[in-house]
């Protein structure tokens, strides 16, 4: 049976789209370094035999597919398309067609939590931070990137289709007047 | 159908008549198999009399109700009360007990759910992608403006729900540190000067609360004039005290 | 120890972005349906006691985490917990217990109009369209989504909390009557 803390260790690498440093494992789950370093230990021993590892570069550390189960990950990944959920391919519309834009206007927006997209987007290099709005607490703006157009095939902001609904074009207007309900 | 009267109501805790109507029973103690609904008329309708704050349009699906109990409650008293002609199905009390029963059920259900949210043990997925870092590629822009489209749909109604609406979050860490910077740098700071144009309720908090943290651990003094004025936010400094007890 | 293919599913499962369909899993991994099945019911008991499980919405697999690690993972992400008023979750529990229901039939069961609720629902992203049903109107019928089963923490729809009430008291057969009476 594994330790309840190398479990809150496992959940939280599985989340992670980048290695997460020991510290920061400590920090997040609670436990000492020491006792991290047993924690890793234990998930690194309990992944023999399956189809997850537990890498590390020096204190990093993250979960990956074993190298034996590369064919059936890249029959998967193997076709030619973007790899974000439809929650992140919704976070990113919002930020590709308001950009400059803060985490809390995406939210307005969209209506749910968006830290785990905003978060898997910058892992993806898709957006990136675009300096911070002046007002209470400075919030950072997002806005997409090289990579976006690249990746979207487009070769420049204005090449973005306009949205339509079911009813037609929406009017730019009320478009921004949704949009900015929440910024002073 | 009751349902299709007016639109939702939150008055004094009620949401809906059928809620009103199950409160009586719980508050009563009365089994609901057995409890004769029509015996619940009055003290139902003198809840209802108590709505009177209402538009006349919403407490409408409330006096449907009510009227179905008074009939219910006639019935009782009289039973050789034959059924009205024109009176359609879903009058009869066995049916409106099935009804009361079935929604008993599906507040039980809600409160289970609610419990779950609450206590916070939710899953989290993983968004994907290979460990192997590879520039973002095969993106469709038409399914991004579908997305986008998408969101406007469901953006383009105004929320009045009482969920907590987003809103910008900040670290009380943080802003301690800033303000501890700012009075270290200016000596003294107002509370108005820290809160800035346009304050929102969090970031007001945040900042009172990163306030009383300097403030108990002795980095700055805090001074007001009289109550409702400005508090002015003074770096200690220790061993000489700058404001006289 | 796991069988090749569970490791291969597991494999595949981690690195895919959204749910994967048992047909698709089949299609990568090279197995039959069955032989599928069989390595997913593999990997679901595997996972007990660990920081992970294997979460599905009737053909749709996915790699989540447990529910008690929420605390580590929402620390580390950053996240913060849904909120949903008593009238939502009344909505909810109709819908998600019931699914696939109308409105109308919603309304019939909760005895007032659920039209906000049903809308607060669909942008948290909670419940979504799940096509019409036949009939005069062909009103929409609403299901439960992924992000549903994620936020209260179900692997799958048979884990919702069953009734606490006796059993019994409400023959379903004769629920169903009353829920079902506003549409044809």
């Amino acid at each position: 049976m594994r330790s309840p803390l190398a479990n809150a260790v496992e959940a939280v690498l599985f989340v992670a789209e980048k290695p997460v440093s020991r510290a920061e494992i400590a920090k997040v789950v609670g436990g000492t370094p020491k006792q991290v370093d047993a924690a890793l230990l234990e998930l690194a021993e309990g992944y023999s035999g399956t189809g997850l590892r537990l890498a590390h570069d020096g204190d990093d550390w993250q979960l990956v597919t074993a190298p034996e189960q590369a064919p059936a990950v890249a029959a998967y990944l193997g076709a030619d398309r973007l790899r974000v959920s439809p929650a992140s391919l919704e976070t990113l519309a919002v930020i590709a067609y308001r950009q400059p834009v803060t985490r809390a206007e995406v939210e307005a927006i969209r209506g749910v939590n968006c830290d785990q997209t905003i978060y898997t987007l910058m892992q993806r290099r898709l957006i990136e931070e675009r300096g911070r709005r002046d007002g209470p607490g400075r919030p950072i703006l997002y806005g997409t990137t090289w990579e976006f157009l690249e990746c979207f095939g487009l070769s420049s902001l204005d090449d973005l289709p306009r949205a339509l609904t079911p009813e037609g074009t929406v009017p730019e207007a009320e478009a921004r007047e949704v949009g900015g309900s929440s910024s002073p | 159908m009751l349902g299709n009267e007016g639109p939702s109501v939150t008055v004094e805790g009620f949401d809906g008549p059928l809620e009103m109507l199950l409160q009586l029973v719980e508050e009563k103690k009365l089994d609901i198999l057995t409890v004769r609904l029509g015996d619940l008329a009055d003290a139902y309708l003198a809840r209802v009399r108590a709505l009177e704050a209402l538009p006349a349009g919403e407490v409408a699906s409330f006096l449907a109700l009510a009227s179905r109990l008074v009939l219910l409650k006639a019935r009782s008293l009289l039973p050789a009360l034959a059924p009205i002609a024109n009176e359609d199905e879903g009058q009869t009390e066995e049916e409106l007990r099935a009804r009361l029963m079935e929604y008993a059920i599906v507040r039980e259900r809600a409160g289970a759910l609610g419990d779950r949210l609450r206590s916070g043990e939710r899953a989290f997925h993983r968004e994907g992608g290979s460990a192997v870092d590879l520039p973002p590629r095969g993106g469709e822009v038409t399914a991004l403006a579908a997305a986008w489209s998408r969101v406007l749909a469901l953006a383009a109604r105004s929320r009045e729900e009482d969920m907590v609406s987003p809103g910008e979050r900040y670290s009380v860490e943080e802003r301690t540190d800033e303000i501890e910077a700012i009075v270290i740098e200016h000596g003294e700071v107002t509370f108005t000067a820290l809160l800035g144009a346009a304050p929102t309720l969090g970031w007001a908090v945040v900042t009172f609360i990163a306030l009383l943290d300097l403030y108990r651990r002795s980095v700055v003094d805090l001074e007001q004039d009289e109550l409702f004025t400005d508090i002015v936010i003074k770096r200690k400094v220790r061993a000489v005290p700058e404001t006289p007890a």
